[in-house]
C-alpha cells in the first residue's frame, strides 16, 4: 500500500529560481538562502520518495481569468515548465503519475472535494522553484511529481479549514492505493509578503515563526486562521500559506497518529519581497 | 450584495475579488497575453497598436502604457497578470513591487534588506504606518513633498 | 433580498432541439412530448423569474479531457450557444448575471464547495434545450441566465448527497443577495437512457416514475440513492438525475421550510433515446 | 488500486472512468477537433491524413474508420466525444446509438417508440437480457447467427 512518509513546506519565489538558473547561489545576498536548504537536498537523496504530491499555486500562468478552478489535480503523463513571461526556465520537464493521480481524484471526489481534472498545463515557479530548491539542478527530477494547484488568486480562496480537511482526504486517498509507494506531500508559497499597492514588501517574522510553531506542534489552531488574518498580518500575498495546510493535513496526526518529527527547520529573510520559510515533517 | 468584504480595511491594499475580476477582466487577458515571445515582440514593437487590439478602456490602456501598476490595479488589474508586463519589460518581481510604494529601487531593496515593511501601523486604515494613504509616496519622493 | 421562488426539472434530449429548429413539433412522433410542456410555457410566462440558475451538463463541448471541472459556474456576460458536430443551434445568444454568479459563487466556495469559476464558455444542448422547451422560440431569451455545468462524463461524478447538498448551499447564498429578484433554479438532463454499448436504449419508467414521486415528497430518500443504482436501474446516462437534486436542495423544505407545491408534472417515452420527465415545484 | 469499481458487473456497459479516459485522450480529443466546421471538411476529405495528425493507436483509428463504436469504446473512447464522428457523418444520436446494439435502424427505433429497453435481465452480467454478451448482436442481424 502507498504511503505519505514525510511533508515538505517551502516558499516558491520566482527570484530565487532565477538566481539557480543565472549562477548567482554564491552570491552574498543569496548564500544564507541556499545554506539553509543545504541539509534538504541531502535528506532528499537520504529519503528518495516514489512520488512527490506538489501543492502549489498558478500564477496567472496556466488559469486564466476564463478558468479558474479552486483545485485542479494533473493527471497528465507530463507537465512543461512555463513561459511566465521571462521564457521558460530551463529546468527538466516534470513527469507525473498519472496511475496514482486519478486514483487520489476519485478518491477525494467521493469524499466531497470538487476537484477539477486537469490534463494538460504548464507549471510555473509554483511549482518548479521547490522542486529546484529541493533537488538543486539535475537532468531530470528525481520522482514523478503530481501537481495539485489551489486558486489563491481571485477571492475567495478555500478556507484553511477546507485545506486542512482536503489534506486528509489526500491522506486517505494514498493510503487505498495498492502499490507500495513512498509518497512526499509538499505544501508551498507563503510566507509573509505582499506584492502590490503601498503596503508592498510587508513581511511579519512574528506572524511566521508563530504560523511554523504552530505547523509543527498545533496544526488544528493553524487550521483556524481566518482568511483576514493573513491578509492583515502576512500580506495579500501571505494567502499562500492555506497550501501547507493541505500537506499538514495529510499527515499522520490529524488522523488520530502520532506527531511528526521535526527534521528540519528554516527562516529567512529575504528572498526579493518575501520571508522564506522551509519545514521537513517526517511521520514517525 | 450582502457578502462580507472584510479586507477593504486594509491600507495599501486592494484584493482581488469577483468585483475587480469583472473590471480587470480584458486588462488582465491581455497581460496573459504576454506569456508568448510572439506577443511579446509585438507588444514591444508598437505598444499602442497592440492595446488597441483588445477590449480595454482607455484608461486601462493609459494605465499600462504609464506602467503605473496601482492605477492598473484600481482599474481591476492583478499582480500576477501585471507581472507579466513587467517581465516582457525585464523586470524583477521586486522592482514591480517597488514601483507601487514610491520608492527609490534602492530604497525598496534596502527596505526589504532590512527586514522588510513592518506590520506595525498597517494592519487598518486610520493607523499611522507607511502603508497609510497619507503617507504616500513613500521614500525620498516622499520628503521632496507630494505632487 | 433576492428569493428562489420555484425550481424545474427537464430532460435535454439533443433530438427535442433539433425538432423545435427544423420545425417538427407538430409531427406525430413529436406532438405528445410539446403537448407536455404547453403548459410550462405558459407557466414561464405568468412567473416570469428575474434570472434562472440552470444546472446542466457540458456534454464535451465546452470541456475536453484537458479540463474536466466537478462544478462549473458562469460568471461572464453571454454565453454562445455551441457546434456540438451539426452546427450551433439557432437560438438566442445566453445572456448571463455576472454580479449574482459572482456572489454565489463566492457564497458557495465559502460554504466549502469547491467551484471553478469560468468567464468563458460555450453553451450546448444541455442548457439550450431546457430554455427552448420552457421558452419556445423566442428573440431572445426572456432573462439572464446562470449557467452551473456538472461533471457528469468522466466517473466519479459527484454523489447525490453532494449535489442536494450543493442547492442548499446555492439557496444560502441567493437569499444573501441584496437585490430584489426573482430567481427560479433548474435542474436538466436525465430520465432513465443510456446511450452507449448493448445496453443502449435502456428505459425505465418504473424507477423515472418512483424518482419524480421522491422528488416531490421526499427529497432527501432521493439524495441518498448510489451512483450504481442510477446505472443499473437508469442507465448510464441516467446518472445526469443527480443534477436535480441541486435544484431540489435550494428549495424551501430543504432549509426546513414547507414542501413545494407541485404545479406541473409530465412524463413522456420516448424522444430519441431517453425518457423524458419534467416537474415544475413551487415554494409556498 | 482498491478503489470499487462497482460498476463493472453492468452489462453492456462501459463506464468512462480515469483508466477509459487514459486510454482513449487522443481518441477523445481528436472527435473534440471535429467541433469546428474546417477540420470536419478536413476530416471528410480524407479520413485517413487527418487521423494521421492525431497521436492514437493504429487500433483506435481503424475503429473510427470502421465508425465501430462498440469498439471505439472498448479503446477509450466516450459517447459524447464519439458522437461527433456522428454529427459530422450527419447521423443523430438515435443511429449512433442504435449502431451499437447490431438492430437495425428501423428496429432500434422501434424498440424506443415500444418503450424502449428493459431493464429485466440488464441489471447485472450473467442474468439472461437483451443486452448480455451472449445475445449479442441484436435484432434480425441476430437471428441470422453470430459472425
Ligand atoms: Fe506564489
Ligand atoms: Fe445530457
Amino acid at each position: 500500500m502507498a504511503r505519505i512518509t514525510a511533508s515538505v513546506y517551502t516558499s516558491h519565489v520566482p527570484a530565487i529560481g532565477a538566481a539557480m538558473d543565472l549562477g548567482k547561489t554564491g552570491e552574498p545576498y543569496w548564500q544564507p538562502l541556499f545554506k539553509g536548504y543545504e541539509f534538504s537536498k541531502q535528506w532528499m537523496k537520504d529519503n528518495k520518495p516514489d512520488v512527490v504530491f506538489l501543492v502549489y499555486n498558478d500564477h496567472a500562468t496556466a488559469f486564466s481569468l476564463d478558468f479558474i478552478p479552486t483545485f485542479a489535480i494533473g493527471t497528465a503523463a507530463e507537465f512543461q515548465p512555463a513561459d511566465e513571461g521571462w521564457g521558460p526556465r530551463p529546468v527538466p520537464v516534470v513527469k507525473g503519475h498519472p496511475e496514482l493521480a486519478s486514483h487520489i481524484a476519485q478518491s477525494v471526489i467521493q469524499q466531497d472535494f470538487d476537484l477539477t481534472i486537469v490534463n494538460k498545463m504548464d507549471v510555473d515557479h509554483g511549482l518548479t522553484v521547490p522542486l529546484s530548491l529541493m533537488c538543486g539542478q539535475p537532468q531530470a527530477w528525481p520522482c514523478p511529481v503530481i501537481p495539485f494547484a489551489v486558486n489563491v488568486v481571485q477571492y475567495p480562496v478555500p478556507s484553511g479549514q477546507r485545506c486542512y480537511n482536503l489534506g486528509k482526504a489526500i491522506r486517505k486517498a494514498v493510503e487505498s492505493y495498492d502499490e507500495d509507494l513512498n509518497v512526499h506531500i509538499w505544501g508551498t508559497g507563503g510566507m509573509s509578503h505582499q506584492l502590490q499597492g503601498p503596503r508592498a514588501g510587508l513581511i511579519n517574522k512574528d506572524f511566521d515563526n508563530r504560523f511554523l510553531d504552530l505547523l509543527e506542534t498545533d496544526p488544528e489552531a493553524a487550521a483556524a486562521i481566518p482568511h483576514i488574518d493573513y491578509v492583515r498580518e502576512a500580506g495579500s500575498e501571505g494567502i499562500e500559506l492555506v497550501m501547507w495546510l493541505i500537506a499538514r493535513g495529510a499527515m499522520a496526526d490529524a488522523a488520530g497518529g502520532p506527531r511528526p518529527k521535526v527534521a528540519h527547520r528554516f527562516f529567512h529573510v529575504p528572498a526579493s519581497n518575501t520571508a522564506v520559510g522551509h519545514l521537513i515533517l517526517e511521520n514517525q | 450584495m450582502a457578502l462580507d468584504k472584510p479586507y477593504k480595511d486594509v491600507p495599501g491594499t486592494t484584493i482581488f475579488d469577483a468585483e475587480q475580476s469583472r473590471k480587470g477582466y480584458w486588462l488582465n487577458q491581455f497581460c496573459m497575453s504576454l506569456m508568448k515571445a510572439e506577443n511579446r515582440e509585438r507588444f514591444k514593437k508598437d505598444e499602442r497598436a497592440y492595446l488597441d487590439e483588445w477590449a480595454m478602456t482607455e484608461e486601462q490602456k493609459q494605465a499600462v502604457l504609464a506602467r503605473d501598476l496601482n492605477w492598473c490595479i484600481r482599474l481591476g488589474g492583478n499582480i500576477y497578470f501585471l507581472a507579466k508586463i513587467g517581465a516582457t519589460d525585464g523586470k524583477s518581481f521586486q522592482q514591480m513591487a517597488g514601483s507601487m510604494t514610491g520608492m527609490t529601487e534602492e530604497e525598496y531593496r534596502n527596505m526589504m534588506i532590512g527586514g522588510g515593511r513592518s506590520v506595525e501601523g498597517n494592519r487598518r486604515i486610520g493607523e499611522d504606518g507607511d502603508a497609510q494613504a497619507h503617507r504616500q509616496p513613500q521614500g525620498s519622493q516622499g520628503k521632496q513633498g507630494k505632487h
